[in-house]
């Protein structure tokens, strides 16, 4: 394995491959088949060619005038919000597709929440030619039609997952379900780094694009950052910017969507909140009752809406090399529509928790901050009209 | 004898087990289900799910009977009751099925041996890895005499057979379906269970997932010492709706389902 | 001037300045203004590194495969729906503003039609922290409804406008009699290369990074395109793509919006369909009746539901160096939603006409093509849904 | 002497000129109202609006005017046929104001000539610019006699100021607001009309924009030749809801309104 973090699957006590036996061989070639690929200077060309002529990528790395003023310190925005489907998301699916290619599977299937990695991985199906299930919550349907509606006219068939809370966490088993059941010709695009090893990697690897365009770029105007930020969902958005800065003394710092708050039972904050469990196939934070039954996550953020997160986040905060916070479904809401009018980019409801504590953190003055702008909040218009109309 | 299932190795016929959900559908219902089964002379054992939020290698069937048993407030202890009851009417092995979390949450070797305690014979866990097996299960499931059964399925590596027939202190429970518990998936069961029939050794095979009639059972003849009928029972239990539960109802149901097994199981 | 195609403000017998007094002072700054910036080279690069880091420049340049097999011709995509806000309009919007700062401006005002411009202009305002007023047809702020709270959530003042067919054209009457009724402190930011000089050709300037990036690329792989295509509204898009390719044998196609059908009465093709005339200050191509009165257009598009255009496309086509084509709002739906399938793009319906042309046109199967994808199409979702609702 | 606007540099007093849009409330009302202008003795000369589509010099009044001249089919023609009915009934001169395009589509030449024989005096076309006017209307207005005038604002520069006095064979249009036809922004007329007078030259001064009371006309005595009274007139005629239009009405209104100018205009 080439990231030396990794042993086994583990990354310290979490991680792993909590899988049925019907999954496994899945997974060997899995593995295999992505270090092969990673390895290969073929492979990594065409992965990046993709990347800049399709997703348009390097994606800019602004100085935020204006909102560094407000903060009291120096912001650097990561525009993944301009990003080809409007977040980051699309890295990982297309270098997924690629993979998919690459091994000869003939459908491609994805869980998704508010639709984002969805969309996403149908985009990047349409474009490879590879028919296309998407699993989603039948809830997340209701709640998110518009997306539901780009994926079908991508081409995407969208399944609605009945069960349990009828969120994203079940389209998760719903897609493993799939998966078991047509094991040889499909191919699973997890939309974080969550789950099974080598899904955590494999989706962190196909987003430290970001963290590489930003450190080449800070390094040619010869800067280097104190701190990088970034939302938690499962993490991906947050591992594609730290992870080429892990060894450096770069603080890393994790939001989590608090919900209506931390003590409100109504939260999706899983380090700050959760407890070591297994879920989707990984050892990691969860939030779980004392029966070990998954509880639901809350968050206004339906990319944060998730009761778990990936295992090396659980990992990097176990072991403090993450600092974790979180902020309120209302602080996030602010945060947005202040960037909003003070930037003139309206962020996604996920990326605001991100900006949310930017605001509200104790600087000198002195630091340098880059945050991840990891989508563009279009999407969540309805949820920040109704919050302006009811603020005026 | 309820944590030995060598007994499977000496029949010559395939044994019928049949897997039920803990709490399904209400606690007493399963609570007379299991005496039944516990009596029923074609019934050589049963599997008893712990219901899980997140049943990610279960059918629609499971995973619906899982729900109900939550939503009804079904706690581990409930399921250690039950085990209970049904030690106390009969020696049959007693398998437990469930997900790791619940497992893990109360504490491996807390939960193994209050399923000692409770009567159980062994575990089934489809989620759990070997190494995990190895480092959290294997010492005390060998002080308490707690037995383990691990998975096989057809698209099993050669490496993974062997490793089942090796690990498994239960059985080796064979995959009889392309997919889940329950699912109407076609594959070609017999190929597989013949490609499995080299790496048999000491751990006998039970076949599950998707069997269902006595004919699926009758196919298998000669492949397996035996067979787990899961879903197609909870499905033959009828509607869960509360308002109309009738538990006796419910118990012929399921006797009703078990009588064409009688003459295909030894 | 620094443009040789331009005399006193005309381009061949298009152009000119048919304003009132009241607003001549105005044209004067501004023309100084402009031409004294864009010979600067602290503007140009204080422009060019905000369309790097705030809008996302260079966009990409991308071969689309599955496109050019379906229309069989080499057609590449130049990706103008990556740019901040989803569309090329944005590359003015920020050149204008800078200018109305060091012009030492206080307030902008701009028009929009279906929100596009208007987006931009009020990011643009937030960026700058500028106060920013947007005119809009009642009709319009009734069936872009989002556009009009992303337009409030930027920080700016939606103005319905009341008169005439209530649509575009009426915004753009309202806007021109603001800023004849506040000369001094506003700049009024249009959002096509239409109106009075030097309007048109300060758009297209502000444009023309499209077609410079473009050629840039093409000349570093060594190709040369055959034909250039866009869709022509205003012509901003179109002429971005266009200006440096004018001294070139490279075919210039400019695809109107037929509406309902040239001869239905319902269309906005302009230059196919319309006469010269005079509108919002230029002698221009024009639908107007006998009588000289302006007519209503008619598209499904909103962005190009406009009953004039650009003066130097009138000129380009009056002279043959511009080529023109009209599509019908069905085929513009049909061709967005297969490129949606082929390409995992969504595109603009404006920009779907421009798609539809390349599908329709006779190709020998040696040429290349570069498409102007001016923007992206979730605007539109609604529009695209129910067609395919209707397909199936 | 229809054509020549000289008698304005001769009197004393600021002349008082109504402004109407052809058309407005309808073509009959328009044609009454014009016969009332023609033999009111304290208007000195009339403007007729050809109503335009986008007329963007106009504020809301004259819009809506336009808007329902349009609306009820006012073409170019009914515009002279007005116009002749006028000088029918007078020798006062009438000016046609409007917007360069109908006037382009239906041919300058045609329209100048058609214009003439209809009786008009001259043109404003406030979105006309000098180059097209030279090369475009110049000689045939020549030829035709018909006179043209041009505007100045405050914005104006002063070159723009002389250009105006040169080119204007009526008269030039100052324009006494910031803003557009009937808009009520505070500007400081008195300063605008002093700095206009340098440049005064040949053409008489004539005040527009935004007039609407007699005090509006006795700030400007002594600045200005004469003033163009236009969106208050058309407010004054009431409501245009057709189902209640009552011609003798509008015209009783006119008439009211035009009552107090008597004193302050000559
Ligand atoms: C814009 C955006 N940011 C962040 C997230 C959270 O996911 P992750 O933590 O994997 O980056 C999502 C998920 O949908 C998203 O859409
Ligand atoms: C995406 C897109 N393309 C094209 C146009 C048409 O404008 P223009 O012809 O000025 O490019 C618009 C206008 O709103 C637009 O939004």
């Amino acid at each position: 394995m080439h990231h030396p973090i990794i042993k086994h699957g583990y990354y310290g006590e979490f991680g792993g491959q909590f899988i049925p036996e019907m999954l496994r061989k899945n997974f060997i070639d899995l593995e295999a088949a992505f270090n092969e690929a990673w390895g290969d200077s073929k492979f990594q060309r065409a992965y990046s060619n993709l990347l800049r002529d399709f997703v348009g990528r390097p994606t800019p790395l602004q100085k935020a005038e204006r909102w560094s003023e407000r903060c009291g310190v120096e912001v650097w925005f990561k525009r993944e919000d301009l990003a080809h489907t409007g977040a980051h998301k699309i890295n990982n699916a297309m270098g997924q597709v690629l993979l998919a290619l690459r091994m000869g599977k003939r459908r491609i299937i994805a869980e998704t929440g508010a639709g984002q990695h969805g969309v996403a991985t149908a985009t990047a199906c349409a474009w490879a030619g590879l028919p296309c299930t998407v699993f989603m919550g039948a809830e997340d349907m209701e709640r998110q039609k518009p997306n539901v509606e780009r994926m079908r006219l991508l081409g995407a068939e969208v399944r609605s997952a009945q069960t349990g809370s009828k969120t994203l966490k079940d389209a998760t088993n719903e897609a493993m379900r799939y998966w078991i059941a047509h094991p040889e010709d499909t191919h699973y695009i997890i939309g974080s780094a969550v789950g099974p090893h080598p899904y955590p990697m494999m989706v962190a690897d196909f987003h430290r694009v970001i963290g590489e365009e930003t450190k080449a770029t800070l390094e040619g105007l010869g800067l280097q950052p104190t701190h990088l930020v970034a939302c938690l969902g499962g993490g991906s958005n947050a591992l594609g910017l730290f992870l080429p800065y892990l060894d450096d003394e770069t603080e890393l710092v994790g939001v989590e969507a608090g919900g209506e708050g931390l003590d409100s039972g109504r939260t999706a904050a899983t380090i700050e909140r959760g407890s070591p469990g297994i879920l989707h196939g990984a050892k990691t934070m969860i939030l779980q009752d004392s029966e070990g039954q998954i509880e639901e996550a809350h968050s206004i953020s339906a990319g944060l809406d998730y009761p778990g997160i990936g295992p090396l986040h659980s990992h990097l905060a176990a072991t403090g090399r993450l600092q974790t916070a979180a902020i309120s479904d209302g602080e996030a809401l602010e945060a947005g529509l202040l960037c909003t009018r003070l930037e003139g980019i309206l962020p996604a409801l996920e990326t605001a928790h991100a900006l949310a504590w930017t605001l509200k953190a104790d600087w000198s003055g002195h630091e340098m901050v880059v945050l991840n702008l990891s989508g563009r909040g279009d999407k969540d218009l309805q949820m920040y009209t109704s919050r302006r109309g009811h603020n005026e | 004898m309820s944590n030995n299932f060598t007994f499977l190795n000496t029949s010559d016929r395939a044994v019928l087990s049949v897997f039920l959900t803990a709490g399904y559908p209400n606690n007493a219902a399963c609570g007379e289900l299991l005496d039944l089964l516990a009596t029923h002379p074609a019934v050589s054992f049963v599997e008893l799910g712990m219901p899980f939020s997140d049943p990610l290698a279960d059918g629609p069937t499971i995973q619906r009977a899982s729900e109900v048993a939550l939503s009804k407030g079904t706690t581990l202890n409930d399921v250690f009751s039950l085990a209970e009851r049904f030690r106390s009417k009969c020696e049959k092995p007693l398998m437990l099925m469930g997900y790791c979390n619940p497992v893990y949450r109360r504490g491996v070797e807390t939960f193994v041996k209050d399923a000692r305690s409770a009567g159980a014979s062994g575990l089934i866990l489809p989620d759990l890895p070997y190494e995990s097996h190895h480092r959290d299960f294997a010492s005390v499931l060998d002080s308490t005499g707690l037995s383990m059964a691990f998975l096989v399925s057809p698209t099993s590596t050669e490496e993974a057979m062997a490793k089942a027939f090796d690990t498994s202190t239960a059985f080796v429970y064979g995959v009889a379906n392309v997919g889940l518990t329950g699912d109407a998936q076609s594959m070609d069961r017999g190929a597989f269970f013949h490609r499995i029939q080299p790496y048999r050794f000491q751990s006998p095979l039970v076949a599950g997932f998707g069997i269902s009639t006595p004919s699926d059972v009758a196919g298998l003849d000669g492949l397996v010492d035996g067979v787990i009928v899961g879903s197609a029972f909870l499905r033959a239990l009828g509607s869960v709706d509360e308002s109309a539960l009738n538990v006796e109802e419910v118990v012929n149901r399921a006797n009703e389902f078990l009588k064409p097994f009688n003459p295909v199981v030894k």
